[in-house]
């Protein structure tokens, strides 16, 4: 859904500019989704807080998926959370991307090994961006993050084949 | 459409799901929320979502000194004291006598991070209420506390600065001059926030008369730490069961008192924390009055931790009330069983008690006024 | 009425304090850390990455130990006794090689408690916090400056030095045996020989061999088990499945044992070529019956392996089925295994994928649910039976 | 009328449209400006250059990109109309707003009575998005509006009779026309807010008031974050979320204007004849409705917010006897001077 289902198949001189401005669009206000799971959250709050300051770089807290651009996935994700996570990110509307913070959600993080209830991985329900690893990781650590998504973003494209960094993983339609 | 639950003959209810992600559940909390309008008419906690395994953890690591990065985790927002609660019950359970220093600097670490995890919970509540800035004020405030825990441990947020014997490291040189300087500049912050939130006519509108706890209730619950205190209860382990060195510091214990609203409502629980603050500041100043400047924090620190078949409960008082650890050891080298009594899970379970018959708003009032973290209820 | 002015005043004079707080604030100077243009200077001691600093590293294994998370992962290899490896810059003489020595930080919990016990000090925090990534692969860092064919050729070394030092022990152990079965007359129990892995790692087990595969990248340090269990029947001795290409096996019959002929699975690592197994006999004891290795895989090549067996005693000669396949797969949770283990069955010999315990989440898998397990190219000499030489 | 012909009518009704857009960018991007410097922060800085200022840009080409979610279960046509119905509504309202001496949509007579009839219909739209959605926090959310809105609309209408009994007049053009000169006391303006005591009350009033009509702190119950998750915008996304947001801040503005043109004279120059003219005219009369805006963001970056009793409470307690006698009192006033 939108514009970034690569409908067109070869770009041009319009395409390409239309291009870039979308993405800077996209890459300058990204919403994160206010949800906290754990000790990561704590740090997520202090990255929001006047020392490190999110507002600088346009991303904003947003209460409800609809209007989320992306999730940052603070903590350990448990099993019973995996549903609710899953869900959440099937409410979120395209495009729309995940940040992995910590080790927990990056995969079990210190619970990987006898954690019976612990998710070794939030990229098993989701499709994961970037990861951002740290226990938890420092403020500048997520906000570094926040720049390798810009990163991505700005070699997004809506032309069909054309190179892309990150994860293969493609994104699942809803 | 919306499904509107009607029992016999009464009056048609709503039930609604508030969490686990909602903003002011303070993590993956579920309430369970059965509202007539907006009245709630019941409550019930749903918790699990952030269960971490902490007692299969400290039985499956490698020996007792690894389990304490995991106690770190149990209550993230005050690492320090989860981990001084671990240390003291292991060093009663061995008999290890702690050099001088160390005790005072854990008691300071032990303090500051009681005024760093206060000032989180009183942001977060002026959250919940709306007031935005004020959150803003004291997270600013918070950052200078971590900034003294970064240059000694290393660490921000979960520091493992706390080793059964003594401490991981010595403390920075700077350390004393640091705190001495942050005790002076926090004081007059203090008074900020009294003015700006806590004496705000709508922040008492808010809070006054509102998840009335009466004192013999919150005894029934097994209440403790500022929700205990908060209903006029007077009960610090600090003083009435002192642990490490408190006994040798002069410092009150603040309880509510009913000032703007009745006994043991959420402002009353609010303002214990507030003043808890200004007490761990006088405990921090004479800590370090008295703090020997020279000593070696390893000197009792056993090579490898030897138990004999045994077991200890030793309780201390972390910002959110009595933390308890309950050790069985045996003569392997890992603990047979551990057990954490959370202050957090017993205060929780008060929330239905309190909150029937308030509104929407204030249930999110109460649930902020008791301050759970919720690392430590599912653990 | 009184009252409720009063009451009016009240808020309107706490609101007016609270604006002119945060009016002043408005004029006021930030706080803020201009993140990408301004850095903080962090204090000396802060914790953000791991590093080991592998010049000084002398492979004892401390750091893994210490570790709550299990995140570090080392493997070494003997080094030769006319090697010098040099002495760390604390004055310790090197005495192994670090053929692998993998920290995963997407699982480290950064509580410092490696760092206590390292003799030379060699792995420490450093305060480098900017490496997030868009794969997780990329987190698991990798210390080890060996190159995979120096691993490949100081692990071979070590095992001829080892099979050398077996054999010989084996020598000694055949004739205090025989004499000593010689006077008791004591029924031998066949117990067949027991695969040993590479070194350090594995352990005996009769009729199995739980090795831990060489620079196993898929599952950081705990696979167990990865090698399979090579059933060498007389007469046919299947390789391993999976990738394994094979490598020179060589299958030594033990002696007294050994009813079927060992068959030898071998698989030739990538440049090899199909090297026909050998199967010594032990010493003394027998003849050999050719067995027949085969190994499953396409791309493996069969060795034909042969086997020698003591005409009338052996019950059983445990094939040695070794295949250490450069890049053999393993998945994690069900780790195929390269290694066969030689069980000696009578009849015939399968290579039986082994199990291994496989790390749930594949940690450092590149593929999830597959992990690559590199093996160097090992051999695991049979262990003599002692009882069984004669009968 | 050919289309030719009607084209200069089109222009002229769409200018209210460029400035609203013009506003809402810039209001949002002042609003994080003035929430980070109150928080000792700072604010937007990285987009666009200097101190962020493209930052609302950004975030509109964003939103039109964003996929359009209408919840399976939701009323479908209700749900898309909405966010229309409430823009539509701000925009209409701006018709009889005298942007400066030159420029005035309409100049009806009753364009006070025609303002607020217009503004309620917010309430209606706010009502069908809360609905529609089919979530109950919507539900909740627009429960609390609807109630909030109609009741403060009372205050509000109380507190603008008292200016137009002064004025003597329902055209917002003569109400801005007879506060011009500047010989209150020998040196203020003519603005009504230094005529009469009790207009002054009337003002602190009217700003209650219209804090509670904007839904902004303390009296942002229905879209709460803290408590209701968005209030009514919850299902929302994208370009429809946006045009709440776009109404949302040209419903401040609107409200401000029509303070600036009731108590702060309108597009009257604050020094007399001294800049005076159509053009300044037009800087006056933003720079004081946007004086006012910045009063409403300080307040909401500063006072947590009112429960929904508290606030029906305020309302009707205290807001409308409070008003009514203030009216009487002006009245008086009126007849005694």
């Amino acid at each position: 859904m939108g514009l970034l289902d690569k409908k067109y198949h070869d770009s041009n001189i319009i395409i390409v500019n239309l291009e870039s401005a979308l993405n800077w669009a996209r890459k300058s206000s990204l919403w994160y989704e206010q949800f906290g799971l754990a000790c990561c959250a704590i740090e997520m709050m202090a990255t929001a807080a006047s020392r490190y300051d999110f507002d600088r770089f346009g991303i904003i807290p947003r209460s409800s998926p609809r209007q989320a651009d992306v999730m940052i996935v603070a903590g350990t994700v448990t099993m019973k959370m995996a549903s609710r996570i899953h869900k959440l990110y099937e409410q979120m509307s395209e495009p729309r991307y995940v940040i992995s913070m910590g080790s927990c959600s990056n995969c079990g993080g210190p619970y990987w090994e006898h954690g019976y209830h612990v998710l070794k991985g939030v990229d098993k329900v989701i499709p994961v961006d970037v990861y951002v690893p740290g226990c938890p990781p420092r403020p500048e650590a997520l906000l570094e993050g926040f720049l390798k998504l810009q990163e991505k973003i700005m070699n997004e494209s809506l032309v069909e084949e054309k190179p892309k960094i990150g994860n293969t993983i493609e994104k699942k339609e809803t | 459409m919306i499904e509107i639950v009607q029992k016999g003959k009464s009056r048609p209810e709503m039930v609604i799901n508030m969490g686990p992600q909602h903003p002011s559940t303070h993590g993956v909390l579920r309430l369970e929320v059965t509202l007539d309008g907006e009245l709630v008419t019941h409550v019930r906690p749903h918790i699990g979502y952030l269960h971490r395994c902490f007692e299969k953890y400290g039985e499956s690591v490698g020996d007792y000194g690894m389990v304490t990065p995991f106690t770190d985790r149990m209550d993230y927002v005050s690492a320090m004291n989860q981990e001084h609660g671990y240390v003291i019950a292991m060093e009663r359970l061995l008999d290890i006598e702690v050099p001088e220093r160390v005790e005072y600097i854990r008691v300071i670490m032990a303090e500051l991070q009681r005024i760093a995890s206060h000032l989180l919970a009183v942001g977060t509540f002026g959250l919940d209420l709306g007031a935005f800035t004020p959150f803003l004020y004291v997270f600013t405030e918070r950052e200078k506390i971590l900034d003294i825990f970064e240059k000694s441990s290393g660490a921000r947020l979960l520091y493992n600065y706390m080793c059964i014997g003594g401490l991981m490291r010595d403390v920075d040189d700077d350390f004393k001059k640091d705190t001495e300087e942050f005790v002076r500049t926090f004081r007059p912050k203090i008074t900020e926030l009294q003015n700006l939130l806590t004496y705000n006519s709508i922040f008492i509108k808010r809070t006054a008369h509102i998840g009335v706890l009466p004192p013999k209730v919150a005894l029934n619950y097994a209440a403790s730490g500022p929700v205990l205190r908060g209903s006029g209860v007077k009960w610090d382990l600090r003083k009435n069961n002192p642990y490490s060195i408190y006994d040798r510091f002069d410092f009150d214990i603040p309880v509510g008192e009913g000032e703007v609203g009745t006994l043991g409502d959420c402002w009353d629980r609010y303002i214990v924390r507030v003043l808890e603050m200004e007490e761990s500041c006088k405990i921090i100043e004479q800590a370090l009055e008295a703090m020997p400047d020279e000593g070696d924090v390893q000197q009792n620190v056993p090579k490898r931790v030897r138990t004999k078949p045994g077991e200890i409960y030793a309780r201390t008082e972390t910002p959110r009330g009595e933390l308890g650890y309950y050790i069985i050891s045996d003569t392997s080298a890992k603990p047979y069983r551990i057990k954490a009594r959370a202050p957090s899970f017993v205060n929780l379970s008060l929330l239905p008690a309190i909150s029937r018959g308030s509104l929407m708003s204030d249930l999110v009032a109460i649930v902020g006024s008791i301050d759970i973290v919720l690392g430590e209820v599912d653990r | 009425m009184v009252h409720s002015f009063k009451q009016g005043w009240q808020t309107l004079k706490s609101i007016f304090t609270g604006m002119g707080i945060t009016i002043r604030h408005f004029f006021g100077p930030s706080v803020t850390l201009q993140y990408p243009d301004e850095r903080d200077v962090l204090p000396k001691l802060a914790r953000s990455k791991l590093f080991v600093n592998i010049d000084d590293c002398i492979g004892c294994n401390l750091c893994a130990r210490a570790c709550p998370v299990n995140c570090i992962d080392i493997e070494t290899v003997k080094a030769g006794a006319d090697v010098d490896l040099g002495k760390t810059s604390n004055g310790s003489q090197k005495r192994l090689w670090i053929s692998r020595f993998v920290i995963d930080m997407a699982k480290c919990m950064y509580c410092d408690l490696c760092t206590y016990p390292c003799p030379t000090d060699c792995i420490y925090m450093v305060q480098e916090y900017e490496y997030s990534d868009f794969n997780r692969d990329n987190l698991v860092y990798k210390f080890s400056n060996l190159t995979p064919e120096k691993i490949a050729e100081v692990k071979e070394t070590a095992r001829i030095e080892a099979e050398e030092a077996e054999k010989k022990k084996a020598e000694e152990a055949a004739a205090k045996a025989a004499r000593a079965s010689k006077a008791s007359d004591s029924r031998p129990s066949s117990v067949p020989g027991a695969a040993r892995g590479i070194p350090g790692s594995a352990k005996g087990i009769p009729g199995k061999a739980k090795g831990i595969p060489g620079a196993s990248k898929g599952v950081p340090g705990k696979a167990q088990g990865i090698p399979g269990a090579a059933k060498s029947i007389p007469g046919k001795a299947k390789g391993i499945p999976g990738a394994a290409k094979g490598v020179p096996g060589k299958a030594k019959s033990i002696p007294g044992t050994a009813k079927g002929v060992p068959g030898a699975a071998k698989s030739v690592p990538t440049a090899a070529k199909g090297v026909p197994g050998k199967a010594k006999g032990v010493p003394g004891a027998a003849k050999g019956v050719p067995g027949k290795a085969k190994s499953v895989p396409t791309a493996a090549k069969n060795v034909p392996g042969k086997a020698k067996s003591i005409p009338g005693t052996a019950k059983g000669v445990p094939g040695k089925a070794k295949s250490v396949p450069t890049s053999a797969k393993s998945v994690p949770g069900k780790a195929k295994s390269v290694p066969g283990t030689a069980k000696s069955v009578p009849g015939k010999a399968k290579g039986v994928p082994g199990k291994a315990k496989g790390v749930p989440g594949g940690g450092a898998a590149k593929v999830p649910g597959k992990s690559t397990a590199k093996q160097v190219p090992g051999k695991k000499p049979p262990k003599e039976n002692k009882d069984n030489n004669t009968d | 009328m050919t289309w030719l012909e009607s084209l200069p009518l089109a222009v002229f009704v769409m200018i209210p449209l460029v400035i609203i857009l013009i506003y809402a960018l810039f209001a949002i991007w002042m609003e994080r400006k003035v929430a980070g410097f109150i928080q000792d922060r700072l604010g937007p800085m990285r987009v666009g250059g200097w101190h962020g200022w493209a930052q609302s840009f950004a975030d509109l080409l964003k939103l039109i990109q964003k996929e359009d979610i209408i919840p399976a279960e939701a009323s479908k046509f209700l749900f898309r109309f909405a966010p229309f119905l409430m823009f539509a509504a701000s925009y209409a309202a701006f018709a009889v707003i005298p942007f400066s001496s030159a420029y005035m949509g309409s100049n009806i007579d009753i364009g006070v009575f025609y303002l607020l009839a217009i503004t309620s219909l917010l309430t209606i739209s706010v009502i069908m998005a809360g609905w529609a959605s089919n979530n109950k926090w919507s539900l909740l959310g627009a429960m609390r509006t609807a109630a909030q809105m109609v009741s403060y609309e009372v205050p509000t209408i109380m507190a603008v009779l008292s200016v137009i009994i002064v004025a003597g007049s329902l055209n917002l053009m003569t109400v801005t026309e007879m506060q011009s000169g500047n010989d209150t006391l020998g040196f203020l303006p003519n603005w009504l807010i230094f005529q009469n005591p009790f207009l002054l009350v009337a003002f602190v009033i009217f700003f209650i008031s219209i804090l509670a009509e904007s839904h902004r702190v303390p009296f942002d119950l229905p879209e709460s974050e803290s408590e209701l998750v968005a209030g009514f915008q919850t299902e929302y996304s994208g370009m429809r979320w946006a045009m709440f947001m776009l109404a949302e801040y040209a419903d401040m503005l609107l409200l401000s204007l029509l303070g600036a043109v009731l108590f702060f004279g309108g597009w009257n120059s604050p020094f007399g004849g001294f800049m005076d003219g159509p053009i300044w005219g037009f800087f006056w009369f933003m720079f004081k409705g946007m004086i006012l805006v910045f009063v409403m963001m300080w307040i909401r970056w500063t006072l947590p917010r009112y429960r929904v009793d508290q606030l029906m409470y305020l309302c009707w307690s205290i807001l409308i006897p409070l008003s009514f006698i203030n009216f009487v009192l002006i009245a008086l006033w009126e007849m005694l001077f």
